[in-house]
C-alpha cells in the first residue's frame, strides 16, 4: 500500500518540479539572447532568454576564420592542378593554356612576384559537390584558393552552382590557343629544317 | 471430448452435452500482423526498418534491415589516400565528427609510429570531449522526443549550438570538420579560444541539472524506462557491445581508462557505472543516465585538460604531419572511445602505395544494434521504441 | 447593457420564418461560431506561442506582426491542400470519421451556459448529456482509424477508444460530485448556484474540503478524454506517427483538429462551470468597492467563462510541453487503480459533506 | 618468435596466450607473428577454428570474450579471401589477440564462430556481403548492407559495378 502512495507522491513531486521548469522559462521568455558569435567576448554574458534567430533578418554569427564556400583569387594562381589532383570528389576543373614565350610579360607575375607560365581560360568550381573539406587550400603552392565564411548560397537553378574563376573570355582563350598552334607548327618546321640541315651535315660530311 | 475436423469449419471441439444437445467449440483464428516499423519513421533515429511481428500490441519478433544508408566507406578508403579519408571518417558518425577522426588518427600514427607533439594531443582530447557531450545531447534530447516530452529536446539543442559555436571557431567547420590531421591539426585553436570553453563548462553545469530535473528524474519518463529491455553484463560483452551501452549493463569498461590512448592517462576521471538504486542495472534507464553522468565527466577532463596545456608559442600545428604517408607493410587495429562506443579501424597496407590495402571501421552502433532482435522479444511497441532510443543508433555509423 | 442584450434577444427569440424558430437556431449558433473560431484561433496561435516561449524559442514570427495571423495561414494551407482519400481506404467510413468526431465534440457546447442570457438549450439535464455526448467522439475515431487502411491508424483508434471510454468513469463520478454540491443538473442552476456577492468564496470548489479532489480528477481525466498532454496516446507522434488521423489531409485533418480544440475548450468550460462558477466573477464585494456586481451581467458572465476556459487550455498546454508520454498499460493503471478509487472516495466524502454539514 | 627483439608487455601477454592454444591445438596453428601494431597467429586447418574459438572463450587462463572486431580481407596475391578477427579478454586479464582464417577465393568456406561470440553473427553477414566468404551453419548468413540482389560482392579487388539495378544506371 506505501508503495501505491509513494508512486502517487513521487509522480506528483517530479511532475510539480517538471512544471516549475517550464513555467519558469515562460516568463523568462521576455529577454532575447543576443546574436553574438562565439567569437565575441562576452557571449556568455547575454542574458539567458529566448535564443532562436530568424534568419533570413538576422544573421546567423559565423566566425571570421569559417571554412565554407571556397574563393579563388585567380590573379595569384599559376595554373599548377594540385588542387584538381588533391580534391576526392574531384569537384573542381580547370583548363590551362601554355602561355607563349613573348607573352610572359603580358601574363605578369602572381603577387609574391612568381612568373605565371599559364593562362588559365577556365577554372570551375561545382560549390554543390564541394564539402568544404579543405584538402585543396592546403595543396595550393600560392594560397589563392581559399575558404571564406559564407556559409548560405543557395540557389535556384542548379548550374549557378558552378563558379566560374577563370580570367580569359572565350575569345581571347580561341586566340591564345591558335597563336600556341602556330608556334608548335613552327617549332616543328624550324626542328625538321634543323634536322634536315644536320642529315645533310652529316651526308656532306662523309 | 472429441478433437474432429469438419469440413468447412477446421478443427473444433465436439462435446455432447445429452442426446439432442452438441457443443461446437472453435478457436478463433487470430495470426500475427506483420508491422513495418519502416525506414521512414519517426522514432528510429534514421533509416532503419524493423519488421515486427506483433500480437497485438506485443512485439514477438523484430528483425532489423539494414543498408538504406550504406555509402561504401571502405571501398572509397581504398582508392583514396591516407589524408584524404579523413572527411569520410566525420561522415560516418556525423554525430561524433571528431571522435571519428581522433580514432582514425590514432590507428595511422600506430602504423607510422610517430611522435605527437603534447599541445596536439591535448586539443584533440578537447575538442573530443566537446563533441562528447553535443552527441549526448541530441541522444538525450531524441530519447525524450521517443517518449513523448518534447521540450528537453530543444534546451539539448540550444545548448549543443554553443559547442557547435565552439568547434566551428576552432575548426572552421560546424559538425563535419576534416580538424584532427595524421600526426597533427590542420589549425591551431584562436587566442581565447580556451577561456571561452572554460566560461562554457561554467555555464553548461547548472543546465545539466535543469534537463535532469525536467527530464531524467520525471516519474513517467522513469516509469517508461526503468526494467525495459535488461541486458545481464555477459551477454553485452557476448554481443560485443562497448561504450554507454556495456557500462548500462554494468561493465566497468572504457578504452580511455582500460586501453589508454592519446594523454587520457595523465587526466583524471572516473567511469560512472549504474548500481541499481535508481534504475536497474542494464535496462534502459541506466543507459541514459550512463550518458547524463559522463557529460559531468568529459566537463572535468576539458577543465584539466585546458589547466595542463602547453603553451602555444613556436607551436605549429602541422609540425609533426609526415609530407607523404606511404606506412611500412603491416596491420593495426586501433581504437577509440566514441559518444556510442568503441569506434576501431583495421587498416592492412603493402608498403608500395598511399592507399590503404583494406581500411575496415569497427562502428559501435553496428554491434549495439545487433542485439535488438534479442531485445525487443515480447515487449511492447512504445517499449520498442524506448529500447531503439536508449540504444541511440546513428545509422550513418551502423550501413558505413 | 445587460438589459439591452435581453431585449435584443427575446426580440431574436420571437422570430419565426415559416413557422421555423430560426431566431433561436441563431441563439444557439452565436456561441457556438464565437467559441468554435475563437478557441479554434487561440488554440493553434497559442499553443504554437506558448509551447515556443516555454521551449526558449520565439514561435511563429513571420506571419502578421507576432504571427498573429499564422492560424488564417495554416487554415488556407489546409483548405488548398489536396483532400487525398486512400485507394484502398474504406471511403464511407474515411469521409464519416472526422464528421462524427466534429459533431461529438461540439454538441456539447449546446448546454454550456456563456452568460445568464445565453445558454443554447437550457436542459434540466444539462451535465448529464454534456457528458454523454461526448462519447459519440469514440465512434468518429474509430471510424477514422478503421477507415483508413492503415496498420498504424488502427493501433491509435484502438487505444483511444480504450482511454475514451475508461476515463469516462471517473470523469463522470467527479462531476457528479459536482452535481451533488448544486443538487441539480441543469447547468445554468448549477453556475447560478455558485453566484453572490463574495465571488470566488461561493464557487464548489471553496464550498466543500474535499471538493479539489474531484475538481483535481476530472482535470485529469479530461486530458485522457480528448487526447491531450501525458495521455496523447493516440496520436503518439514517435510511435504511431499520427495515430489515427495519418491518412487525412486537408480539409478533414482541419476538421479533426479544430474538433481537438474545440474539445479541448469544452472540457475547459464544464470545469468551469461545475468547480469555478461559470461566468459569475471571482472578485469579492469588499463594502463600498462592490467589485462583484460592476462585473457581473450578461456580456461580463461570456468573459468570466471564455477567460477562466482560457486558463484551464493554458494549463492543459503547459502539461504537454512538460511531461513525456504514459503507456496504454500505465495509462489504464492510473485510470482503474488510481482515479476512479479517489473518485468513490471523493464522492462519498461529498456525500458525507453534504449530507451532514448544511 | 625472435627473441632479439624486446617485446612490449602487451605483446608478451599475447605470447603467452598463444602458447596455451599451441599447446592444445600444436599443427593448426601457423608461428606466433609478434609484430608491435597487432600480434596475430593464423588458423591452418580452417576446420577447426569454432573449437580454438570456443576453447580461447571458456579456458580459464584465457577467457577471450569479447570479439572486438571480425574484419574480410581479399589477398589477392595468394588469390585467397580471409577474415581478421581481434579478440580481447574483457574484465578478467587484459590481453587481446588477432586470429586470420584464410579460404580459397571462389567456393571457399569458414566455419562461423557466431555461436561463440554474438558479435560475430552481423560481422560475418557483412563479410559474406562485402567478399563472398561463405560461412557455414550461420544461422541466416544473407547480405546485411547491400540489397539482396545486388551482383557480386563489392570489396573484391576485382570487382566490376554493375551497369544497372533495377532500371537504374549505378556508376554516376
Amino acid at each position: 500500500m506505501s508503495e501505491y502512495f509513494g508512486n502517487i507522491k513521487t509522480g506528483a513531486v517530479t511532475i510539480a518540479t517538471g512544471l516549475g521548469i517550464t513555467l519558469k522559462h515562460f516568463f523568462n521568455a521576455i529577454h532575447r539572447k543576443g546574436d553574438a558569435g562565439l567569437d565575441d567576448v562576452d557571449y556568455f554574458r547575454q542574458v539567458d532568454g529566448l535564443c532562436t534567430l530568424q534568419y533570413p533578418h538576422e544573421v546567423i554569427p559565423t566566425p571570421k576564420n569559417g571554412r565554407y564556400r571556397l574563393y579563388n583569387n585567380i590573379e595569384d594562381c599559376i595554373g599548377c592542378g594540385q588542387c584538381v589532383r588533391a580534391c576526392p570528389i574531384s569537384c573542381i576543373s580547370m583548363e590551362t593554356i601554355k602561355v607563349a614565350a613573348d607573352d610572359l610579360a603580358v601574363c605578369g607575375k602572381t603577387s609574391d612576384g612568381q612568373q605565371k607560365k599559364f593562362w588559365i581560360p577556365v577554372f570551375d568550381i561545382d560549390v554543390a559537390k564541394c564539402m568544404t573539406c579543405g584538402m585543396c587550400t592546403t595543396v595550393c603552392p600560392t594560397e589563392c584558393l581559399v575558404h571564406t565564411p559564407v556559409s548560405d548560397f543557395s540557389e535556384f537553378d542548379r548550374n549557378n552552382f558552378i563558379y566560374h574563376f577563370g580570367n580569359l573570355s572565350r575569345l581571347e582563350a580561341e586566340a591564345k590557343r591558335r597563336k600556341n598552334a602556330e608556334l608548335q607548327a613552327k617549332a616543328l618546321a624550324e626542328k625538321e629544317k634543323k634536322a634536315a640541315d644536320a642529315l645533310k651535315e652529316s651526308n656532306g660530311g662523309e | 471430448m472429441q478433437e474432429l475436423d469438419i469440413a468447412g469449419l477446421g478443427s473444433v471441439r465436439v462435446t455432447r452435452k445429452n442426446d439432442n444437445v452438441v457443443v461446437i467449440e472453435k478457436d478463433l483464428a487470430t495470426e500475427q500482423m506483420v508491422l513495418a516499423m519502416g525506414p521512414q519513421h519517426p522514432s528510429t533515429h534514421g533509416v532503419l526498418k524493423l519488421e515486427c511481428l506483433t500480437d497485438g500490441e506485443v512485439v514477438t519478433e523484430a528483425e532489423p534491415y539494414l543498408g538504406y544508408l550504406h555509402r561504401c566507406f571502405e571501398k572509397c578508403c581504398e582508392n583514396v589516400d591516407y589524408p584524404a579519408i579523413v572527411p569520410y571518417t566525420d561522415r560516418m558518425d556525423y554525430l561524433s565528427g571528431m571522435n571519428s577522426e581522433l580514432a582514425y588518427a590514432l590507428t595511422v600514427e600506430k602504423l607510422l609510429d610517430i611522435e605527437i607533439p603534447r599541445r596536439v594531443e591535448f586539443i584533440r582530447v578537447i575538442v573530443a570531449e566537446l563533441n562528447r557531450i553535443a552527441s549526448h545531447l541530441v541522444a538525450i534530447g531524441t530519447y525524450g522526443i521517443d517518449l513523448g516530452a518534447f521540450t528537453p529536446f530543444l534546451f539539448c539543442f540550444r545548448d549543443r549550438e554553443i559547442i557547435l559555436g565552439l568547434l566551428e571557431w576552432a575548426s572552421g567547420a560546424r559538425m563535419l570538420y576534416n580538424y584532427i590531421w595524421i600526426g597533427g591539426l590542420a589549425y591551431d585553436v584562436p587566442s581565447d579560444f580556451l577561456k571561452r570553453v572554460r566560461e562554457f563548462v561554467a555555464y553548461f553545469r547548472p543546465k545539466a541539472v535543469e534537463l535532469s530535473n525536467l527530464l531524467t528524474e520525471n516519474e513517467i519518463f522513469v516509469k517508461r524506462t526503468r526494467g525495459i529491455g535488461i541486458m545481464p553484463a555477459d551477454v553485452a560483452i557476448n554481443y560485443g557491445w562497448s561504450g554507454p551501452m556495456l557500462r548500462g549493463s554494468g561493465v566497468k569498461w572504457d578504452l580511455r581508462r582500460n586501453d589508454p590512448y592519446s594523454v587520457y592517462p595523465e587526466l583524471d576521471f572516473n567511469v560512472p557505472v549504474p548500481d541499481g538504486k535508481v534504475s536497474d542495472v542494464g535496462d534502459c534507464l541506466s543507459r541514459h543516465l550512463v550518458r547524463a553522468w559522463e557529460m559531468d565527466e568529459s566537463l572535468k577532463i576539458i577543465e584539466q585538460c585546458i589547466d595542463k596545456m602547453p603553451t602555444a608559442e613556436g607551436f605549429n600545428p602541422r609540425s609533426a604531419i609526415p609530407k607523404r604517408i606511404r606506412p611500412k607493410a603491416g596491420e593495426v587495429y586501433a581504437r577509440a572511445e566514441n559518444p556510442r562506443g568503441e569506434l576501431g579501424f583495421y587498416i592492412l597496407s603493402d608498403g608500395k602505395s598511399t592507399k590503404p590495402l583494406r581500411c575496415k571501421a569497427r562502428s559501435s552502433c553496428f554491434v549495439n544494434l545487433s542485439a535488438m532482435k534479442d531485445l525487443s522479444k515480447g515487449q511492447l511497441i512504445p517499449d520498442l521504441v524506448a529500447i531503439i532510443g536508449s540504444i541511440d543508433i546513428v545509422l550513418g555509423e551502423v550501413d558505413r | 447593457m445587460g438589459n439591452s442584450l435581453n431585449a435584443w434577444s427575446e426580440a431574436l427569440a420571437g422570430f419565426y420564418f415559416f413557422g421555423l424558430p430560426l431566431g433561436l437556431v441563431i441563439i444557439a449558433a452565436i456561441p457556438l461560431v464565437f467559441i468554435a473560431l475563437y478557441s479554434l484561433t487561440y488554440g493553434v496561435y497559442g499553443e504554437r506561442k506558448i509551447s515556443a516561449f516555454m521551449q526558449d524559442r520565439l514561435g511563429p514570427m513571420e506571419v502578421g506582426k507576432w504571427g498573429i495571423l499564422q492560424t488564417i495561414a495554416d487554415i488556407l494551407k489546409l483548405l488548398q491542400k489536396e483532400d487525398i482519400v486512400p485507394a484502398s481506404a474504406d471511403k464511407f467510413l474515411f469521409v464519416i470519421g472526422p464528421g462524427v468526431l466534429f459533431v461529438g465534440s461540439f454538441l456539447a457546447f449546446a448546454v454550456l451556459p456563456f452568460s445568464s442570457a445565453f445558454i443554447g438549450a437550457n436542459l434540466n439535464v444539462g451535465l448529464f448529456f454534456a457528458i454523454g455526448i461526448v462519447a459519440i467522439e469514440v465512434v468518429g475515431i474509430l471510424a477514422a482509424g478503421w477507415g483508413s487502411n492503415n496498420k498504424w491508424s488502427l493501433y491509435g483508434a484502438v487505444r483511444s477508444v480504450a482511454q475514451i471510454v475508461s476515463y469516462e468513469i471517473p470523469a463522470a463520478i467527479a462531476l457528479l460530485c459536482g452535481a451533488m454540491m448544486a443538487g441539480t443538473l441543469d447547468m445554468q442552476q448549477i453556475t447560478i448556484l455558485q453566484s453572490g456577492s463574495w465571488g470566488f468564496a461561493h464557487f464548489f470548489l471553496f464550498q466543500s474540503p474535499i471538493a479539489w479532489l474531484p475538481f483535481l480528477i476530472y482535470f485529469i481525466a479530461s486530458l485522457a478524454e480528448v487526447n491531450r498532454a501525458p495521455f496523447d496516446i493516440p496520436e503518439a507522434e514517435s510511435e504511431l506517427v499520427a495515430g489515427y488521423f495519418t491518412e487525412y489531409t486537408g480539409m478533414k485533418f482541419a476538421v479533426i483538429f479544430l474538433a481537438e480544440y474545440g474539445s479541448m475548450f469544452m472540457v475547459s468550460a464544464i470545469i468551469t462551470i461545475v468547480f469555478l462558477g461559470g461566468w459569475n466573477s471571482p472578485l469579492p464585494n469588499l463594502g463600498s468597492v462592490a467589485l462583484n456586481d460592476w462585473t457581473n451581467g450578461p456580456v461580463w458572465g461570456a468573459f468570466w467563462i471564455i477567460s477562466k476556459g482560457f486558463f484551464f487550455i493554458f494549463v492543459q498546454m503547459w502539461l504537454r510541453w512538460t511531461l513525456p508520454r504514459l503507456r496504454v498499460d500505465q495509462l489504464m493503471y492510473l485510470c482503474w487503480k488510481v482515479l476512479t478509487p479517489f473518485a468513490f472516495v471523493s464522492f462519498v466524502l461529498t456525500a458525507i459533506w453534504e449530507v451532514y454539514v448544511p | 618468435m625472435e627473441e632479439g627483439k624486446v617485446l612490449s608487455q602487451s605483446v608478451q601477454q599475447s605470447a603467452a596466450a598463444y602458447a596455451i592454444i599451441h599447446e592444445k591445438f600444436g599443427e593448426a596453428l601457423s608461428a606466433f607473428d609478434a609484430n608491435e601494431t597487432m600480434p596475430f597467429f593464423e588458423v591452418l586447418d580452417t576446420s577447426l577454428w569454432p573449437d580454438i574459438a570456443l576453447l580461447m572463450r571458456d579456458h580459464p587462463k584465457l577467457k577471450f570474450n569479447y570479439m572486438a572486431c571480425l574484419s574480410g580481407v581479399d589477398y589477392q596475391a595468394e588469390e585467397k579471401l580471409g577474415i581478421v578477427c581481434n579478440i580481447e579478454s574483457l574484465g578478467f586479464f587484459n590481453h587481446k589477440l588477432a586470429v586470420k582464417v584464410k579460404c580459397p577465393r571462389d567456393g571457399g568456406f569458414i566455419p562461423s564462430v557466431s555461436c561463440v561470440w554474438h558479435t560475430a553473427n552481423w560481422h560475418e553477414r557483412e563479410a559474406y556481403d562485402m567478399y563472398g566468404i561463405l560461412f557455414t551453419d550461420h544461422p541466416d548468413l544473407r547480405r546485411i548492407l547491400c540489397p539482396d540482389d545486388w551482383e557480386g560482392f563489392p570489396l573484391r579487388k576485382d570487382y566490376k559495378v554493375q551497369e544497372t539495378y533495377h532500371g537504374i544506371k549505378v556508376p554516376y
